[in-house]
């Protein structure tokens, strides 16, 4: 048997490795192993008054702090029992709106399209003048304005408090993110569609994993009150626990989800899989790799619901922010993160301070599906670099956040 | 023109100063043609070739060996050392487990992990002698831009500065939160270079870039504790970027 | 003077290390500069920053100063090779007033960079020697290779133009050639059997504070007019024109009405040195 | 000086005159409640007269200034700034471009900026902050309006007159008080003697125990003008320099190289502006700059007022 290791992973957020074991020139056996040191967020929010919660859970992971931040605001919430005025709703979701457009936009752009034109990185692109790079980055900035205006900073937002939000974007703003958002939806086309491409994946199989998603009745969705799961069982968020049964690896700092022993796939795939939106004709590239594909659809209704969200805001005039009493409660939210699924759990004791937390990240549920995947789509390949190139390029294809999924992966054995 | 050799590495954080740098979009170009990322796994797959380095840049807080080894190695290896953002320059909020790491492991981990191999986060002085700090949860776009160019230059910048927000604030002409609103800002303690991001739009303060030079901890303690806020409270709030709710100010 | 904050340009033409820690750089401009002893400029390194020093004496073709590398603006400093562009603002201050010193003994005092300025103030003197009677230099410095211009003052001292005695706070053992070092210790000591006409002598102190601390009262107690010992003063002299208010010491801007002030001044100016 | 009564609508004409060469900015009170300085497109009905929280200093001598940026080893200063009218200036406020067009009086940059200023004062309304002190001689203004009248008080604004003159009424005689009538109390004499005697710390350091070293006292002051520098490569590469605010509260102003520290407490920082502000520095020294305007007062987040430490000079023996 030989060991193949694909490390480090690059162009991923965060630290991790794979390792391959080979028999006879066959792959036997993959792991994903990430590089991190556990950061404990479950332990420092106990005891902690649930006001302090939101700004310091948005600090798991940057590219998806707006999300981590909202999750812990609605969680709590329900746990306060707390309505939020609709007005800060629609500002909260330009946000989330916002974060996903730049996470998706920093992904394909920076991290997938380098494989697509055999660079390093987006630098030698950009710095050859390709409009793709160049025009990708210029989506990605847009998505973090919308997160700037809406959240207040592009990392780690400030605007988004439990009882709704502290400030309100200003009219010739919210006009001037209109005139913006009916640009990119006339020239967004092009874009995406370097990603839709069959012949610039490696050959793929199908799919791993039971489909999950936050459940959108058919519609493109980041947020809702229930989770869906492609054997059709539905639950509600404050039983995710029988959907995403973890379990603590023993001598590690990992956790993994499964479904009765089947693997979860959960992200922008698996969400278009559920929205059926009325037009999908362009084909998906084949395998794992049409998660970019599905991320580029998305960018499109995420720049349309953005617009839709504009026009609301700028007739509304209502409250930001509703009062709470600190009090005992628990709540849970699930919500959609650009890499899929994210559940924060909260329980409040009588004088409103967490007695306990739990928070499931999108990596750590997909984390089997990638090991999976690995096994399938590598099979039959025998040339050690094609190998690590395109282990590598799979992984790559979840988008995976290895530094917010620290704890639900396998860290190195010591 | 041959490239400034730099390294951008990430220790035990959140990936947020290396998006701030991603997070230039337009100025990336210009980062390009000026710089050769020898390592940066976020943004380039190039192999690191072990050579000398011009600059390393490093965010997070050192938690396990292996992070100091890595420090260590970059260190030998490069002209400058750049501290970015609040983990590496005093831990952050890494550092609000603290002494309870292990109880929190046992919590999180249902009892499996046994914290081996790791120990409280540390701000990375503690490891490596650092010419350049840069502060932020997250830090400021500009600041880490500035630097680079500086050090491409051959000298450390001289724009970072250590004075209060409340400077910033008071040249916008914002709306006093803490004076005419009554709300726990912490402005008069903590290190400007933000333009006084928070309080413009009306939200107060929360310290991310630390504290200032010479902060007036007990008299800002002082004045949240007459806005209402318990002892504890106080504690929590100045204490969540600048080295854990261990120190009473 | 120019009180604008824009420099104009000055060219590094040359180059010395002077020891271990100061180099002396020899600028140039296109139009004539003239500083006086005593009288400081701001130096820029481009994209660095801007420091103030004081002049160590005219060149052929400009002037010359003396910089040790101590922070972060004059590490780049010395990054610079001769040939490159300099920015270059003043000349700021009141200097030194040679009509003070025209037909007496001058006693010069300096510890350790101080004898930056007060090398321009002795090069100045030379320029009329016969203005001035006995030109006295005691100079403390840290170890033996600390003594800037060595050779230069050790040679002026060979043929008679000035009496020279050097001081040193470390020295494992004086050789042949320390012949002008003539204590181990502090510069104050050198004063100690110098054959001074008080009533005659004109003073000049330059050094850090702590020499300022000891010698000024000590000088005047020998019998020297208070209005006629010199000192020049280090403070944080950024704009040099006394608008940004970084240098002022009891109401006084150093940088406008000083560096150079003399006892009598001093002594009312709590704070000063 | 020409004084003339002028017809109601002369502001708005006036406004409209200016706005053909000048941007005009003026005070406007926004959302929050807080009245700034910002340009002005039309004339309001409201327009409301109140001090801005930072005075026309902010173009005179702004909070980020380039100086110059570096072209094939020269040092280019930036273009020189716009025509500029600010309407709606209070007495205070003109005494204190009189202190800063002396303190920079050999600044080509500010002097510059100066001469494309239009200065156009209003009689204050004076809030409960102010504490003005007695004035005998007019501040700087092109013009200045008095309820119905206006004044002119240079060329430039004779020359706005004469394209007014159907605005005007009549001429009358300049009789206007320059004393405001939020008249604070006066310095106290031998002010000199009476610091020199006061050096005394524990007055100093008892406020300097409640003070935060912030430096809103200073930001908003319309007669601070300490700066520091800052230099850095531009994007296109070049060396840069601005001129910022600086602050004498910040623990750094008076550090020497070295390390010695020459303000080394938050009361020593606090005395040093009391004597900026009170007794002058330099060739200013016996001459107060301190105009009376009352923003450090509204501003400090721990109530430290100038006015206690100038009653605590009344006060003081002299020796």
């Amino acid at each position: 048997m030989r060991r193949l290791e694909v490390a480090p992973l690059t162009r991923v957020e965060g630290h991790g490795r794979v390792e391959l074991e080979v028999i006879e020139d066959r792959l036997a056996a993959a792991r994903v192993l990430i590089n991190e040191s556990p950061r404990l967020f479950e332990g420092m929010v106990l005891g902690r008054d649930a006001a302090e919660i939101p700004s310091l859970v948005c600090r798991i992971c940057a590219i998806c702090s707006t999300v981590h931040r909202l999750a812990a605001c609605q969680a709590l919430e329900q746990a306060l029992g707390v309505i939020i005025p609709p007005r800060a709703a629609l500002i909260r979701e330009l946000a989330l709106l916002g974060g996903h457009i730049e996470s998706h936009a920093l992904h394909l752009y920076c991290l997938v399209y380098p494989d697509l034109v055999d660079a390093d990185s987006v630098l030698q692109p950009l710095q050859q003048g390709d409009p793709l790079a160049k025009d990708g980055l210029a989506l990605k900035a847009f998505g973090n304005r919308l997160q700037t205006v809406a959240g207040g900073r592009r990392i780690h937002p400030i605007n988004l408090e439990i009882g709704g939000v502290l400030h309100a974007p200003a009219d010739d703003e919210l006009a001037a993110l209109q005139d913006e958002l009916e640009g990119w939806l006339k020239r967004i086309e092009p874009l995406i569609e370097p990603f839709f491409r069959e012949d610039a994946w490696p050959d793929a199989g199908p799919v791993a994993g039971l489909r999950i998603a936050v459940d959108g009745n058919g519609e493109f969705t980041l947020t809702g009150d229930n989770l869906v799961c492609s054997d059709s069982s539905m639950v509600n968020a404050s039983g995710y626990r029988d959907l995403l049964q973890e379990t603590a690896l023993p001598d590690t700092n990992a956790k993994q989800s499964r479904k009765g022993g089947t693997s979860l796939l959960t992200g922008a795939l698996a969400r278009c899989e559920f929205a059926s939106p009325g037009d999908k004709t362009t084909p998906f590239p084949p395998g794992i790799h049409a998660n970019n594909a599905a991320q580029g659809l998305e960018l499109v209704w995420s720049l349309e619901r953005a617009h839709d969200i504009c026009r609301q805001l700028r007739a509304e005039t209502g409250d930001l922010c509703s009062p709470f009493r600190a009090g005992p409660g628990s709540g849970t939210c699930v919500i959609e993160a650009p890499r899929g699924i994210l559940v924060h759990h909260y329980e409040l004791d009588d004088m409103g301070r967490v007695g306990a937390a739990d928070i499931i990240t999108p990596t750590a549920i997909n984390s089997t599906a990638m090991e999976e995947q690995l096994l399938a789509d590598l099979a039959d390949e025998t040339d050690e670099p094609t190998m690590r190139q395109t282990a590598a390029r799979i992984i790559r294809a979840y988008d995976p956040c290895i530094s917010c999924s620290v704890h639900v992966l396998r860290v190195d054995r010591p | 023109m041959i490239r400034t050799r730099i390294a951008y590495i990430r220790l035990t954080s959140c990936s947020g100063c290396q998006l701030t740098l991603l997070n230039c979009e337009e100025e990336l170009a210009r980062v390009g043609e000026l710089f050769e990322p020898v390592r940066f796994e976020m943004l380039s797959s190039a192999a690191d070739d072990g050579g000398p380095l011009a600059a390393v840049l490093v965010e997070g807080s050192a938690a396990r060996p292996e992070e100091v080894q890595r420090l260590l190695d970059l260190r030998r290896r490069s002209r400058w050392l750049v501290a970015i953002g609040a983990c590496a320059l005093s831990g952050g909020v890494n550092r609000l487990v603290d002494d309870r790491q292990g109880e929190h492991c046992a919590a999180v981990y249902a009892g499996v992990c046994t914290g081996r191999n790791m120990f409280p986060p540390q701000s990375i002085d503690h490891f490596v002698a650092v010419d350049l700090c840069i502060p932020g949860c997250p830090p400021e776009p500009q600041e880490i831009l500035g630097a680079l160019l500086a050090l491409q230059r051959g000298t450390l910048p001289g724009f970072l500065r250590e004075h209060a927000v409340c400077m910033e604030c008071r040249q916008r002409e914002n709306l006093c939160l803490l004076l005419e609103r009554k709300l726990p800002c912490l402005g008069p303690v903590t290190r400007g270079g933000c333009n006084a991001r928070c309080p413009s739009i009306g939200i107060v303060c929360e310290g991310c870039r630390g504290y200032a030079d010479q902060p007036a901890r007990e008299e800002q303690a002082h004045l949240l504790r007459d806005l209402g806020l318990s002892e504890r409270q106080v504690r929590e709030r100045m204490g969540r970027f600048t080295g854990g709710n261990h120190e009473t100010p | 003077m120019s009180a604008s904050l824009v420099p104009i340009p000055a060219t590094l033409v040359r180059i010395l290390p002077e020891d271990p820690e100061n180099r002396l750089f020899e600028l140039q401009t296109t139009t004539p500069f003239h500083v006086g002893p005593g009288q400081f400029v701001e130096l820029t390194v481009p994209g660095s920053g801007e420091f103030p020093v004081s002049t160590a004496g005219e060149t052929a073709t400009g002037f010359a100063t003396c910089i040790r590398q101590s922070g972060r603006v004059t590490a780049a400093m010395f990054q610079l090779d001769e040939g490159m562009i300099v920015g270059l603002r003043g000349p700021f201050g009141n200097g030194f007033d040679l009509t003070r010193f025209a037909g007496r003994d001058v006693l010069l005092i300096a510890g350790g960079l101080g004898i930056a300025p007060l090398r321009g103030l002795l090069h100045a003197l030379l320029e009329e020697r016969e203005r001035y009677g006995r030109i006295v230099l005691l100079y403390g410095a840290r170890q033996p290779e600390n003594i800037l211009f060595r050779e230069e003052f050790e040679e002026l001292a060979a043929n008679g133009t000035v009496e020279l005695r050097f001081s040193v706070d470390f020295a494992p053992q004086l050789g042949e050639g320390d012949g002008y070092i003539c204590s181990v210790g502090l510069v104050t000591e050198l004063l100690q059997g110098l054959q001074l006409a008080p009533d005659a002598t004109t003073a000049a102190v330059c050094g850090p504070p702590s020499l300022y601390g000891c010698v000024l009262e000590q000088l005047a107690s020998t019998g020297i007019d208070p209005d006629r010992i010199f000192a020049t003063l280090e403070r944080r002299m950024k704009c040099g024109t006394g608008q940004c208010c970084h240098c002022v010491c009891a109401g006084v801007t150093i940088c406008r009405d000083g560096p150079v002030f003399c006892l009598t001044e001093l002594r009312s100016m709590p704070g000063a040195i | 000086m020409d004084g003339f009564v002028v017809k109601a609508d002369f502001l708005p004409r006036l406004l409209q005159q200016l706005q053909e060469n000048y941007q005009v900015v003026g005070p406007v009170r926004g959302e929050d409640d807080v009245c700034r300085l910002q340009p002005l497109d039309e004339w309001s009905e409201h327009q409301e007269f109140s001090l801005p929280r930072i005075s026309v200093k902010k173009y005179l001598f702004p909070p980020n200034e380039l100086l110059y940026t570096t072209k094939n080893g020269t040092f280019e200063p930036p273009p020189p700034p716009e025509q500029m009218a600010v309407v709606g200036v209070p007495s205070c406020d003109l005494y204190a471009v009189d202190f800063l067009d002396r303190v920079f009086a050999d600044d080509p940059l500010y002097q510059r900026r100066r001469s494309n200023l239009l200065l156009v004062g209003i009689t204050c309304h004076p809030s409960e902050d102010c504490f003005c002190p007695p004035r005998d001689t007019p501040p700087p203004f092109d013009l200045f309006l008095d309820e119905e009248r206006v004044f002119s008080g240079t060329p430039r604004g004779d020359e706005l007159l004469q394209q007014l003159g159907d605005r005007l009424i009549g001429e009358v005689e300049i009789d206007h008080d320059w004393t405001c009538e939020a008249q604070g109390p006066p310095l106290p004499e031998n002010l000199e003697r009476r610091w020199a005697a006061n050096e005394t710390k524990s007055f100093w350091e008892e406020i300097g125990g409640r003070c935060l070293g912030c430096g809103a006292c200073s930001a908003v002051c319309p007669t601070c003008h300490c700066f520091d520098m800052q230099d850095r490569i531009d994007a296109a590469g070049n060396a840069v320099r601005h001129r910022i605010w600086d602050n004498c509260f910040f623990p750094n102003f008076a550090l020497v190289a070295g390390g010695h520290d020459f303000h080394p407490t938050r009361g020593a920082r606090f005395r040093f502006r009391c004597e900026h502000k009170l007794l002058g520095f330099g060739v200013f020294r016996g001459e107060s700059s301190c105009v009376g305007c009352g923003r450090c007062r509204a501003a400090c987040p721990v109530q430290i007022d100038i006015l206690e430490a100038l009653d605590h000079l009344r006060e003081g023996a002299i020796p």
